[in-house]
């Protein structure tokens, strides 16, 4: 997938989870979890909706990683086929 | 004048067929009489002499009206004897006879079916008139039950109509639970979202009002260590896909909830003077809506779903409330509510009761925090569990009872 | 009149059979004008030696199924006046519980399977009565009663056809009175010969004076016969004539004074008689003797009616089901 | 087969079509009782319109399997008499289209006969006519009118969903001392199903939870049970909890048990393949607005045919009749969640 393919995924994933967040104004290194005011339930939403798009299974260890949007297309281009 | 027909009521004399002083027979034609159907003959069944015409030709009279006296056989009067009028005369609208193979009862040919009726008439126009309220039966028989004003009531059932789960929502609401999540369906197509926002606002402020004003609230309050529980939730979700993974939410939940079928005052209403224990464990689950306001709505039989499947529900849930699909009937039925699980921020949390619902538990975030255990200090991933509850429904003891029972559940997350 | 002359107490049974009919009808006329019996009337009066020369032919294990216009054949067939009386005052006496009336006389003890308002609806009832016994073996004879205006009817059609199909055993007795209600014959029916037209099913059919007693008797004899040894339906035309209207009351436009005069020459009772007398059957006194003991038992009959007791509302729906349990 | 597999073959529930099920109820009456006769169009050689008599007359021959003329009125009627005359009949009209030709005779003597004779003449007969639409054959052979016959006061009238109650109800309605009419609906023939080996007599005056719920009753019978079940497994995704409630008997309705369903779920959807006005469901919907009226918490919803002769182009019957996914809209309106 390209990086352009799994920014798309990304912010699909966070509108599906946050449907009433402006993703527009979303900075690449703003905190996910404060700017879209997302608790532990719509995180592991966004979690399982980042495996169907991609097919990366997250682990739990890893959800650091995917703190801002730009973590997220890093960790995630990394590791989609 | 005797009946000449099934449906015949009165008859018209045409014309005499004897006069006085005249012998007659038995059988004998006498008269002519006309039903307005047809003229018919009209015998006698006596024999006799006529002594005097009564009726004269040209005058209708109703059946059963002697038309004439007779002299010699019998003095009865002539013709047949006035019966009794039959009081319900046989009202039969065949012209007389009717051809026996259309049943004679039944009334004159049908009239050909009646064009397909118009489609049935629209359902009452979504704004029913301001003065007349629509409320189900139902609602109205829980209104009287709980004492709730519906005219108060801002109704999410078809057509906007009040229905259950309003009036026990109000009798009942959740601390700032009360108008549908701000995302209504058509039921109230009128408010926007500000709109919605305000209403539930507005109601969660009755509500907390009434909370405190009628309800002696008491409070307790514990730090709970998860290690184990965590480190169980760890290595479960290892081997789990993605998509069954299991959060500390769905611990906190099911250990209240077999907790609450230990220590059963925690679990029911305060109703009418009386505490009556809620027969099923129904966990309302605080959700935060981003656009201001709480709901708690029922995770139903918490006490008997396995972890997996509560999970799955919670996600539902929470889906589906933030989504503004709810459905009414979800919204009254909780029997005990837990609020906040873990996600403020904040280390304790204090509810207030949802009346008629007896307690209310809290749970803080889960940090890390000094924790001494057989004289050593360590760190431990730990929770604040509250408990407020109705002191006219339990005390103090009970309360405890319940919040070391669910430490103690916590403490082998294996079973939950 | 061709039949050979009954002895003389075969002779008085006939006589007495159609005069008790006769007599019955005549105090029905008088009870309709006088309000006690309602709802529709047809009486018998002039074709009672069809229903009494045919019911001569018949064993009490036969079944008889007739229409609306069967006081003649109820009475024939030995269904006392008084329940027949009381069934028409709407009393809980009466032979159907006062529920049926003129037109739906029932009495399942002498398989008279009753009258039916419907032109031709008691021919299917009686094929399958006919194949009821056929099925169980039984040497039983349903002996079914209509009038000429049912040869219209589809209901007719498809009972021939089935009875001659499965050789069933019917006796198929058409009452031709000219007249369906007020329709002669002419103008309803393409083919107005009755009997070729149930010849056309494959079944022995031939024409009878209904206006002679014993011409009606012997005909049934020969036809019941064939019909109980298996050889099949056998049809009747039975000629007779109504001397009073179809039912109480029609005006009676579709026909003249003179034809009923004529017709009131061929009247069976004083056929019978004056056939009686002229073989030295009938002796003085015999017709008053008859009259005194039906006028006793027509009297007896309506005061029985008049006492009698109206049903219950509560049993309204009684008999819906067999299982009063079975409410809807 | 060693003994233990044969008694467990025996034992072991078969999967067998609607149509056999009714096969093996018409030749378990048969053999039963020798007073039991079938008859009807087409019904012997041919082995029914729709193959359910099919080897019968070669098992029982012509006296017992007979083929009629097509004169729906006299074989009925004569199904009748022969009633009256100590048999058993059963008697099967083709289609309830042609019942038509015989409604004198099934309304005017079968229904009313007991009551008419003040109590002597009870009619112990059995009609069987298939009923319904959804095979695209028009207008004329498409009615769904059990709900007409359900109206008669004197007749039963049953309507067998499950592969159980084909196999189940012939026998009790042959014991019946009254005319009972059994509709079969055309689409089930073919469908297969499980029935237990000792399948045998079921009860014909109750209702059956077909399925449990909490939210709502679906009310359905016949051809629309399968819907109604369909409708239901669609809600539970969308987290709605239906009852399905087949209904069995449409005469006598089983009024107890379907206000003890609408009691639980506050909210009814009745199904019925028949035009709204005047249909059986108007029936089931006014016994629920009398006798639950405090209980509801929605107004009763009906999901029926379109009141129009049934149309032969596919798309257009399919859109004529009740379906799953109007059931669910029915639902959705009846929770208040809107469409």
């Amino acid at each position: 997938m390209t990086r352009e393919q799994i920014r798309a995924a990304v912010l699909a994933a966070l509108g599906d989870v946050a449907p009433e967040a402006d993703l527009a104004a979303l900075a690449p290194g703003a905190e996910l979890r404060d700017a879209l005011d997302l608790d532990s339930m719509d995180f592991l939403g966004f979690v399982q909706r980042l495996a169907a798009a991609t097919g990366v299974e997250v682990p739990e260890e890893h959800y650091a990683q995917l703190a801002t949007l730009e973590g997220c297309i890093g960790y995630l281009a990394a590791r989609a086929a | 004048m005797p009946s000449l027909g099934a449906d015949m009521e009165a008859g018209t004399l045409v014309e005499w067929r004897v006069a006085p002083g005249q012998a007659v027979r038995r059988g004998d034609i006498v008269a002519l009489v006309d039903t307005d159907k047809a003229v018919i003959e009209v015998e006698i069944w006596e024999d006799g002499i006529v002594e005097e015409l009564l009726v004269p030709p040209g005058r209708k009279v109703p059946v059963g009206t002697p038309l004439a006296r007779l002299r010699g056989a019998s003095e009865a009067a002539p013709a047949p004897a006035a019966p009794a009028r039959a009081t319900a005369a046989v009202s039969m609208a065949p012209p007389e006879p009717a051809p026996p193979s259309a049943p004679p009862l039944a009334p004159a040919r049908v009239s050909p079916a009646p064009a397909a009726p118009p489609a049935p008439p629209a359902p009452l126009a979504a704004e029913a008139p301001a003065a007349r309220v629509r409320v189900t039966p139902l609602a109205r028989r829980v209104a009287r039950a709980l004492g709730v004003d519906l005219a108060a009531l801002h109704g999410t059932g078809p057509g906007g109509a009040i229905v259950r789960a309003d009036v026990e929502r109000a009798a009942a609401p959740a601390p700032a639970a009360a108008a549908r999540p701000p995302a209504a369906a058509a039921a109230s197509p009128v408010a926007g979202p500000a709109e919605r926002a305000a209403g539930l606002r507005r109601a969660t402020a009755a509500a907390m009002a009434r909370s405190k004003r009628e309800i002696p609230h008491y409070y307790l309050g514990t730090r709970i260590d998860l290690s184990r529980a965590l480190a169980w939730l760890a290595a479960e979700n290892a081997q789990r896909p993605v998509a069954e993974r299991l959060l500390p939410a769905a611990l906190l939940l099911r250990a209240v909830a077999l907790a609450a079928r230990e220590v059963a005052e925690m679990n029911g209403f305060w109703l009418e003077g009386e505490f009556r224990p809620a027969t099923a464990v129904h966990l309302g689950v605080g959700i935060s809506l981003r656009s201001g306001g709480l709901v708690a709505p029922a995770l139903r039989d918490a006490d008997r779903k396995p972890l997996a499947v509560l999970m799955r529900e919670l996600g539902d849930l929470v889906r589906r409330t933030r989504a503004g699909v709810l459905r009414s009937s979800e919204f009254g039925e909780a029997t005990l509510t837990v609020t906040n699980l873990g996600d403020q921020g904040v280390e304790t949390v204090h509810g207030v009761i949802q009346p008629p619902q007896v307690a209310l538990v809290g749970f803080g975030r889960i940090a890390e925090q000094p924790w001494a255990e057989h004289g050593l200090l360590g760190v431990r991933p730990l929770v604040h569990a509250s408990l407020a509850a109705d002191h006219r429904a339990s005390d103090g003891h009970r309360g405890g009872r319940f919040l070391t029972a669910v430490d103690r559940l916590l403490q082998e997350p294996e079973k939950l | 009149m061709t039949a050979a002359p009954p002895e003389r107490d075969h002779g008085l049974h006939l006589l007495r059979e159609m005069l008790r009919i006769r007599r019955f009808e005549e105090r029905c006329a008088e009870l309709y004008g006088a309000e006690k019996i309602r709802g529709f009337l047809h009486l018998y009066i002039g074709e009672e030696a069809v229903a009494v020369g045919v019911l001569q032919a018949l064993a009490p294990e036969d079944a008889v199924v007739a229409t609306y216009r069967e006081h003649g054949h109820a009475l024939a067939r030995g269904l006392t006046a008084r329940s027949i009386m009381a069934e028409m005052f709407g009393r809980v006496e009466g032979c159907s519980r006062g529920r049926g009336g003129s037109m739906h006389l029932f009495d399942a003890a002498r398989r008279f399977y009753g009258g039916n308002a419907i032109v031709g609806g008691g021919l299917p009832l009686a094929v399958g009565l006919a194949l009821a016994d056929r099925m169980r073996g039984r040497p039983q004879v349903t002996a079914c009663f209509f009038g000429e205006g049912a040869v219209a009817e589809g209901e007719f059609h498809e009972s021939m056809n089935l009875a001659a199909l499965w050789r069933l055993p019917v006796l198929f007795c058409c009452e031709n009175n000219l007249y369906a209600m007020g329709t002669a014959l002419s103008r309803s029916e393409s083919e107005t010969d009755l009997c070729l037209k149930a010849a056309s099913y494959e079944m022995p059919a031939w024409p009878v004076d209904g206006m002679d007693v014993l011409a009606v008797e012997e005909s049934a004899r020969r036809a019941a016969l064939a019909v109980r040894t298996g050889a099949g339906p056998v049809f009747l035309e039975l000629r007779t004539y109504r001397f009073r209207a179809h039912s109480m009351y029609d005006p009676q436009l579709y026909r003249s004074k003179e034809e009923v005069e004529r017709w009131k020459q061929r009247d069976p009772l004083p056929a019978l008689e004056a056939r009686l007398a002229e073989a030295g059957l009938l002796a003085e006194g015999d017709r008053e003797a008859l009259e005194r003991e039906i006028a006793a038992e027509i009297d007896d009959a309506v005061a029985f009616a008049e006492a009698g007791q109206l049903e219950p509302v509560e049993m309204l729906e009684r008999f819906v089901l067999s299982d009063p349990r079975g409410a809807p | 087969m060693s003994e233990a597999e044969r008694v467990a073959a025996a034992a072991a529930p078969r999967r067998i079509s609607y149509r056999e099920a009714l096969r093996e109820a018409l030749r378990d009456a048969l053999s039963r009782d020798e007073r039991v006769f079938l008859m009807g169009e087409d019904v012997g050689r041919y082995g029914g319109c729709f193959g359910v008599s099919r080897g019968l007359l070669e098992e029982f021959g012509p006296e017992r399997i007979r083929d009629t003329p097509l004169s729906e009125s006299a074989f009925v009627g004569a199904g009748i008499g022969a009633a009256l005359g100590g048999m058993r009949p059963i008697v099967e009209i083709m289609t309830v289209n042609f019942s038509l030709l015989a409604l004198d005779q099934i309304v005017n003597t079968a229904a009313a006969l007991l009551h008419m004779s003040g109590g002597q003449l009870a009619v112990p007969l059995v009609i069987r006519m298939t009923t319904g639409a959804g095979r695209q054959l028009a207008a004329q052979h498409s009615h769904s009118l059990e709900g007409w016959y359900a109206h008669i006061p004197g007749l039963k009238v049953l309507a067998p969903a499950t592969h159980e109650d084909a196999r189940g109800m012939l026998w009790t309605a042959l014991e019946d001392p009254d005319p009972v009419l059994l509709f079969e609906h055309g689409a089930l023939y073919n469908v297969e199903g499980e029935l237990a080996a000792d399948a045998g007599p079921v009860p014909i005056d109750r209702a059956a939870v077909r399925r449990p719920g909490r939210d709502v009753s679906l009310i359905a019978y016949g051809g629309t049970l399968a819907k109604a079940l369909a409708a239901a497994d669609a809600l539970t995704g969308e987290g709605i909890s239906a009852e399905v409630i087949d209904l069995r008997t449409l005469r006598p309705l089983d009024t107890e048990t379907i206000l003890a369903s609408v009691a639980r779920t506050h909210r009814a959807v009745v199904v019925d393949e028949g035009w709204r006005s005047g249909s059986l469901s108007a029936e089931v919907a006014a016994r629920i607005a009398e006798g639950a009226f405090y209980e509801l918490d929605a107004p009763v919803e009906r999901v029926c045919s379109a009141e129009v002769p049934m149309p032969y182009a596919k798309h257009l019957e399919e859109v004529a009749l009740p379906q799953a996914p109007r059931i669910v809209e029915a639902v959705r309106r009846a929770l208040g969640a809107g469409a």
